[in-house]
C-alpha cells in the first residue's frame, strides 16, 4: 500500500545535506552570489557524495535512485540554489554517465575526481534553433546556468548530446538570478559531441532526470521563502498583532504551504517512476516541472510580499530567492517546454492531430 | 552513504490487493448503479426513496452492515483503514457522490461513536446494521442555521432533566437525517462554556419532539436528503449522551467532533478528486469523438491544455490526500496533511469540472451532457467538513502556532 | 480627456433598467427559471424600448449606441440574466438589422412588433463543423440559449449569417443555466440564409457587438453575487464577528468587487471602440468578453463560497447565478473562441506564422 | 428613451493635446536619459548622484521646479492635474520608474506642504524650487522600521520644548532623502492617541540631530537612494510644525497623511502599468525578431497568449488607474477605486513582467535582457504606498461599512 516514510538511515541523508544546507550553503548565500563557489567547497561537497550517488557503484557511487537525491536536492535549494546548481555538477552529467559505455564514464568521473570544481551546463535546445549536420550540432544558447562549463548536456530536436566545454565558445553572461552557479552564453560552431543518443524513446527518459532535479530545487527554494516568511509574520507586528494573524497573510501562508506540498508530492512520485524505469516518468516530471514552478514562483513573490518593504531590501534572502526561483523555472525551456511535451505526448496518445497535418496546414492558413 | 535505494524502498504510490478488490467492485457498483441513480435522482430533483431496491441489494452485498466497532480485530488492522477510506471514497464519488452518501449504515454517525461511546453503546446502536432484512442508517448533526463553519457556536441546548437530557435547537444538512433510526446530536448545555460545553446525543426516530422539518433543496448532490431537522422539548434518556459525563471532560466532548473531522477531510477531498476525475475522464472521451469528425482546429491545442491540467491536478490533489490518510494510519498527527488536502482538492476539483464544460463547449452548456452535474456537485467538497477558508486557518494555525487567526 | 461620467438624463435610462431588474426581472428569477419568460412581460420589455434602443430611428429605435445598451444590459443581468437574454430578441439581431437593406429589416421588425415574444438565438458555429456549400448552411449546434428560436444569427468560417427559425430542426434542451430563457439544439440541413455577409472585416466588427453584449451581461451577473455576499458577510456571524469582518473573506470581496471593475471598464471601452467605428473594435471586444468571463466566474463561484453551506441551497439566488455565469460564458465559443481570434489577430499583426504554413505543418508532424 | 448617443459622448478614453505634448516630452526624456541611466544605475548597483548632469538638464526645463501651491491658478485647473498626473507616470514608470522617483523636486513631500501647511510654510519651503542654479528635491518619511503599512504604528516621538519641537526616531525608505533640502517627517506626540498624535515636521538639512543613516540596499529601483534617518533629539523650530497645531484638530493629522495617499495610489498604479507596458513591448519585439529567423514552433501560440493576456490586463489595470483619477478631478469620492486600482495593477504587472521574461526564455533568464530589471522593479509598486493587503482591506471597509477588517 502507499506509504511515504524515512526510515532512520534515510533520514540520516536528508539531514546531512539539511546540515549542510543550514550551516554552509545558507549563511555564505551573498558571498556566492558575488564570487561564485569557491573550489574548497566543491571538495566538500564530493567528499560528502552528494553529486556521485546516483553513479552506479563501479563508478565508484553509491547507486542511489532519483528519489533519494530529490530529497537531497530539496534541502540544498533550501540553502542555496544557486550553488547548489554548481556543486552538482557531475550529477547533472548523470543521465549521460548512466548511459555512455563505462569506459568513457570513468575517463569523465576521473576528470571530476581530479577537479572537484569542474563545471557542467544543461539546455534544452530544441527551441533555440540547434542545427545538427553530420553529426555536428552548431547553434546558440543565450543562457547556461554555469561560467565556464566543461561539459554541455544538451537536448536536441533528436537526441540527447553530450558536448565538451573546450569545443564550444563560451562567454559570461550576468545571469538574472542563481548567480552563484554563474551564466554563460554558448555558441556551437559544428561541435562534434563526446556522446549522444538518437534514441527519442530514450532521450526523453534521460531528460527526464533533469527535469525532476530542477522540480526538487523548485520545491527547495519555495520551502526556504516560506519558512522564511512564516518566521518574520509570526515575530512582527501589524495593526497590533503579529502579521500571522491576520487572515489575509495568514491564508496566504496556507497556501504556498499547500502548493509546496503538492509539488514535493509530484517531485517524488516523478522521481519512483523514473526509478522504476516506468515509461510514463517523462509524464510525471513534465508535470513535476509545472507544479513546482507555479509554487516557485508564487511562494517567492509573496515571501516578499509578507516582508512588506523588508522583502524589497537585500538585508534579507527573499528577494535572492524569487530572482532565483524565476531564474531556475527558466531553465530547460522553462514551463512553455514541459507544457509542449505534455501536449504531444497527449496528443499521440488521442491520435488525432498528427494523422491529419494537412487540416492542420489549413486551419494555420486561414 | 546509506544502502542502495533505500529511500526509494520507503515511498510507495502503489494500492494494495486487497483495495484493489474492493475498487472493482465499487466500480461495477458504480457503474451499474450508482451512476445511473444519480442521475436520475438529479432529473427529477427528488432523492432516492429509503425503499429502493439498490439499498436492499448492497445491503445484501454487506455494505454499510459489516465491520462496525470490529475494525481493531481484522488482520490488516487499522493501519490501512483511512487510506482505503481515500481511496475507495474516490472511486465511489466518481460514479456518484451524492448516492455514495446516501448508502445506508452509521455513516458519520459512526466517529464520534466509536471515539465516544461506551461499550453498551456501542453495542446498542450498531446492533440495528446487523439487521439482515432491511438496510438502515444512522446519522450525524452538528451544522445549525447560525453555525457552520464556526462549530463552536452551535445553540441547541441540552439540560439535564431527571434521567433525561431535553434538546431544544434546530440542525440542519444532516445526511440521511430523515431515514435514519438514529442521529448523533451535538448539543451545549451552557453556550457561555464554548466548545467544553458540547455533548454528543443520540436521538432515537420516533423521540417525542424530533422532527424533519424539511428536507432541504440543493443545487447539486440532490440522490441523498440533507434534513433539517427541529428539536421541540426532545427528552433523550440519560444513557443516550455518548461516552457519559466523563467522557467530556478536558475539552474532550470538542475534541471528540474535531478527531472525526481530521478523519473525514482527507475523504472529503478525495471526493472532489473522483468527482474532478469523472470529468477529466468526460471531457477527454468528448476530444477523442469530436476532434476526431472535425478538422483539428486552433482549439485543439488549446483544449489538450486543459486536459493536462487537469491531469496534473487531479494527480497531485490524490497524492495529497494519500499522505493526509498514511499518516492517519500511521497514527501520526496529520492536522495539516489532512487541511491542506482539503484546501488544494474541492478548488482544483471546481476549476476542472468548470474546465470539463469549456471542453464539450455549447454541448457543456446543457445538462444532458452530464459535466454540469459534476459541476454543481463538486461545490459542496469546498463547503462540507470545513470550507477552505477554515482549512486555511488550520493550517495557518500549525504554522504559526498562533492561536487566534 | 478622459472621462467615466453620466449625466441625470444617462441616469434616468439606468435607473429605468435598473429598477425593472429590481422590482420584475430579480423577483421572478425562480418562476422564470421553471416556466420561461411569460408572454406579458415581452410586451412590458417592447414597451420600455430596451430591445430596440440600438435600431435607427427609421426602423422607429432610439438609435443609442452600444455603451448605453451595455450599461442597460449591465442592470438587466444583475436582475436576471436568462430572462434578459430572452427578452432582449430584437437586439441579438442588431448586427445583421444594421446592415441588411432596410427594406428586409423592417419586416423582421414588424413581426417583433407583433409578436414581442419572438425568439432569438446566435451562435459561433465556427468550431462546430458548419459547412456551407452553393450558399446553404449545414451542421448542428448542441445547444442555443432559446427555446425554440425564430431567428438565428450564426457565425460561420466564411461571414454572419441569418437564418429563419423555420429552416432549420430545433429540438428543446435543457441548459445548465439562464433556463429563463431555454434551450434548443439546432440542426441545419442546407438552409438558405435570410441575410449574410462574407466580408471579413464586416462579420468581425458586427460579431464583436454580439460579444461586447455578452460581456455586460458578465458583468451583471457577475455584480449580482457579489453584492448578494456583502450584504449575507456583513450580517451574519462566524467567530464572534460579522463574516465580512475576518480578512480572509473580506479580501475575497475586495478581489470580486475589483475584478467586477476591471471587466466593465473593458466592456466600456470595447462597446466605445465599437460605437466610434474603430477597426480594433473587435479585439477590444474579445478582450472584454475574456476578462468578464473571469469575473463572472470567479465572484459567482466565490459568492456561494461565501455562504457557505446555504450557499449551497435554492433557497438563495448565488447557485443559480453560478450556473447562469458558466453557461454564458460558454456561449459563442466561449473564451477559446475569443482567444483564437485574439491569436490570429496577434499574430497577422506580427506577421509570422501565417507566412510560413510548411514550417507549421513540419513541426506538427514532430 | 433619452438623446441618441448621449452616453457615448459622457464616456471618452482619450487623452488631450496638452497632456499628449506632455506626453512626447517625457517620451523623448524617457528615451534619452531616463531608460539608460536607470539601466546603468542598476548595473553599478549605485543611485545616480545628485550632481549628475542629467538632474541640471531637466532642472534647466522646468522639471520639478514650477507650479508648486499655483495649480490652482492655471486655466485648465486642478480639473485635470489627476488624470495628468496617471498617465504622464505610467509613461515615467515605462522609461524608468527609479529615475522618475529620483527627478528633483519637492515629491511627496508636497503633498502634506500643500494640504496642511501655512501661506509661510508653502513659500517657505516651496520657494527653494524656484532656484535657477541647480536643482532641488524634497522628501517625505513616514515609513518606520517597524511601522510600514500599519502607518498609525510610528513610534517617531515629537516633544515640546519651549520654541522647539524634538524629534527622537528612525525613518526608512524615505526617496531622496539624503540630497533632500528638507524632509517632511511624521511623528507622534504620544503613541498611546493613535493617529490623533501625529504630527508633520518639516526638518531641513543639517538640522542637528538628524543624520542619514544608510541608503537602503534595494533589489530594484536603485535609480533613486532611499534613506534610513536617525533624528536623535533633533530639534526642529516650533514654525517647522506643518499648519501649527490647530490643523490636527479631529484627526486631522493622520487623514492629511491618508488624503496624500488617495492621490498617490492611482499614480503608483499606472506605474506599474507602465514598466508592464515595457516589458510587453520588449517581449513583443523579441517575438517580433526571434520568431521571424527559426521556425515557428508550438511555442509561438503558447506565447502570443502571453503577450495577449499582458495587453488586455495592463489595458484594464490602465482604466482603473483612469477612473480613479478621473473622479479625484471631479473631487469625487475615490477611496475605492484608488486602492481598486492600486490593488489590481501591481499584481498583474508582476505576472506581466514574469511572462516576459518566459517569452524571451533562456535570454530571459540574463541581465543582459533587461526584463528581469523590470521584474525586480515592479515588486515595489505592490508595497509602497500600502501592500495589496492594505487596499484590500480599504476596499472591504468601503464595501462593507466594517470599520474592523
Amino acid at each position: 500500500m502507499f506509504q511515504f516514510s524515512f526510515d532512520p538511515e534515510d533520514q540520516l541523508v536528508q539531514e546531512t545535506a539539511s546540515a549542510f544546507a543550514r550551516e554552509i550553503l545558507r549563511p555564505a548565500s551573498r558571498t556566492h552570489e558575488r564570487n561564485g563557489v569557491p573550489v574548497e567547497l566543491f571538495r566538500q561537497y564530493q567528499e560528502l557524495g552528494f553529486a556521485s550517488m546516483e553513479l552506479s557503484p563501479s563508478l565508484e557511487g553509491s547507486g542511489q535512485g532519483l528519489l533519494a537525491k530529490v530529497v537531497v536536492l530539496e534541502e540544498l535549494a533550501w540553502g542555496d540554489p544557486g550553488a547548489t546548481l554548481a556543486l552538482e555538477n557531475l550529477s547533472w552529467l548523470q543521465p549521460a554517465l548512466a548511459t555512455m559505455p563505462e569506459q568513457q564514464a570513468r575517463a569523465i568521473v576521473a576528470e571530476f575526481q581530479a577537479q572537484p570544481h569542474t563545471r557542467v551546463a544543461f539546455a534544452d535546445g530544441r527551441d533555440l534553433g540547434m542545427e545538427i549536420q553530420a553529426g555536428r550540432v552548431s547553434g546558440h544558447l543565450p543562457f547556461v546556468p554555469a561560467h565556464r562549463p566543461a561539459w554541455l548536456l544538451l537536448r536536441t530536436a533528436t537526441g540527447l548530446l553530450l558536448v565538451k566545454g573546450e569545443d564550444v565558445e563560451t562567454e559570461p553572461v550576468p545571469g538574472a538570478g542563481v548567480e552563484a552557479a554563474g551564466g554563460a552564453k554558448v555558441t556551437l560552431h559544428g561541435a562534434h559531441p563526446y556522446w549522444g543518443t538518437a534514441d527519442s524513446t530514450e532521450t526523453e527518459r534521460l531528460w527526464s532526470r533533469t527535469r525532476i532535479a530542477l522540480a526538487a530545487l523548485f520545491v527547495g527554494v519555495a520551502r526556504a521563502a516560506h519558512e522564511y516568511a512564516v518566521e518574520y509574520t509570526r515575530t512582527r507586528n501589524v495593526f497590533g498583532r503579529p502579521i500571522a494573524q491576520h487572515q489575509g497573510p495568514a491564508f496566504l501562508l496556507a497556501d504556498m504551504r499547500t502548493a509546496i506540498e503538492a509539488a514535493r508530492l509530484a517531485t517524488w512520485y516523478a522521481a519512483k517512476a523514473y526509478d522504476s524505469g516506468a515509461s510514463d516518468a517523462p509524464r510525471w516530471a513534465a508535470h513535476a516541472f509545472l507544479e513546482g514552478t507555479e509554487c516557485a514562483l508564487a511562494c517567492t513573490r509573496d515571501a516578499v510580499q509578507l516582508l512588506g518593504g523588508h522583502g524589497f531590501l537585500r538585508d534579507h534572502l527573499v528577494e535572492k530567492w524569487m530572482r532565483d526561483a524565476r531564474v531556475l523555472t527558466l531553465l530547460c525551456g522553462g514551463r512553455d517546454s514541459a507544457s509542449e511535451d505534455l501536449l504531444r505526448w497527449k496528443d499521440g496518445e488521442l491520435q488525432l492531430v498528427s494523422a491529419n497535418p494537412e487540416a492542420e496546414r489549413k486551419e494555420a492558413q486561414t | 552513504m546509506p544502502d542502495r535505494n533505500r529511500l526509494t524502498a520507503m515511498v510507495h504510490f502503489e494500492i494494495d490487493p486487497e483495495t484493489t478488490r474492493l475498487l472493482e467492485m465499487v466500480r461495477w457498483l458504480g457503474r451499474e448503479y450508482m451512476r445511473p441513480l444519480g442521475i436520475e435522482a438529479d432529473r427529477k430533483h427528488q432523492p432516492i426513496p429509503a425503499d429502493h431496491p439498490f439499498y436492499k441489494q448492497v445491503w445484501d452485498l454487506g455494505i454499510g452492515r459489516r465491520g462496525w466497532g470490529e475494525e481493531q480485530g481484522s488482520s490488516e488492522g487499522p493501519h490501512r483503514a483511512a487510506r482505503r477510506g481515500v481511496v475507495l471514497a474516490e472511486e465511489m464519488a466518481y460514479w456518484d457522490r451524492g448516492v455514495a452518501v446516501s448508502l445506508p449504515g452509521p455513516g458519520l454517525g459512526a466517529p464520534p461513536i466509536l471515539l465516544l461511546g461506551t461499550p453498551e453503546q456501542k453495542q446498542r446502536f450498531f446492533s440495528v446494521f446487523n439487521d439482515p432484512e432491511r438496510p438502515h442508517w444512522g446519522a450525524f448533526a452538528m451544522t445549525e442555521p447560525g453555525a457552520g463553519s464556526d462549530v463552536a457556536a452551535i445553540r441547541t441546548r441540552a439540560r439535564r432533566e431527571g434521567d433525561y437530557w431535553v434538546l431544544t435547537g434546530e440542525k440542519m444538512f444532516c445526511s440521511n437525517g430523515a431515514r435514519a433510526d438514529w442521529v448523533v446530536v451535538w448539543a451545549t448545555i451552557d453556550p457561555a462554556l464554548g466548545r467544553e460545553g458540547h455533548r454528543a446525543f443520540v436521538v432515537e426516530r420516533g423521540t417525542p419532539g424530533f422532527r424533519v422539518e424539511r428536507i432541504e433543496d440543493k443545487m447539486g448532490l440532490v440522490a441523498y436528503e440533507s434534513a433539517a431537522l427541529v428539536f421541540e422539548d426532545c427528552r433523550v434518556p440519560a444513557a443516550n449522551l455518548l461516552g457519559g459525563e466523563e467522557a467530556y471532560r478536558e475539552r474532550a466532548g470538542f475534541k471528540g467532533a474535531m478527531q472525526s473531522f481530521n478523519a473525514t477531510r482527507p475523504m472529503v477531498a478525495a471526493m472532489a478528486i473522483g468527482i474532478a476525475r469523472a470529468a477529466l475522464d468526460r471531457a477527454t472521451e468528448f476530444v477523442r469523438t469530436a476532434y476526431r469528425q472535425m478538422a483539428p482546429t486552433a482549439r485543439y491545442r488549446r483544449i489538450l491544455d486543459k486536459l493536462l491540467w487537469m491531469e496534473r491536478k487531479i494527480a497531485c490533489g490524490r497524492w495529497l490526500c494519500w499522505r493526509a490518510a498514511y499518516l492517519a494510519d500511521m497514527q501520526q498527527p496529520n492536522i495539516t496533511e489532512a487541511s491542506m488536502a482539503k484546501a488544494y482538492c474541492p478548488q482544483i476539483a471546481q476549476e476542472a469540472t468548470s474546465l470539463a464544460m469549456e471542453v464539450l463547449s455549447d454541448l457543456g452548456a446543457t445538462k444532458d451532457a452530464l459535466v454540469e452535474k459534476w459541476f454543481r456537485d463538486v461545490k459542496a467538497m469546498d463547503i462540507v467538513e470545513g470550507t477552505g477558508q477554515i482549512q486555511r486557518r488550520i493550517i495557518a494555525r500549525q504554522l504559526t502556532g498562533l492561536a487566534e487567526v
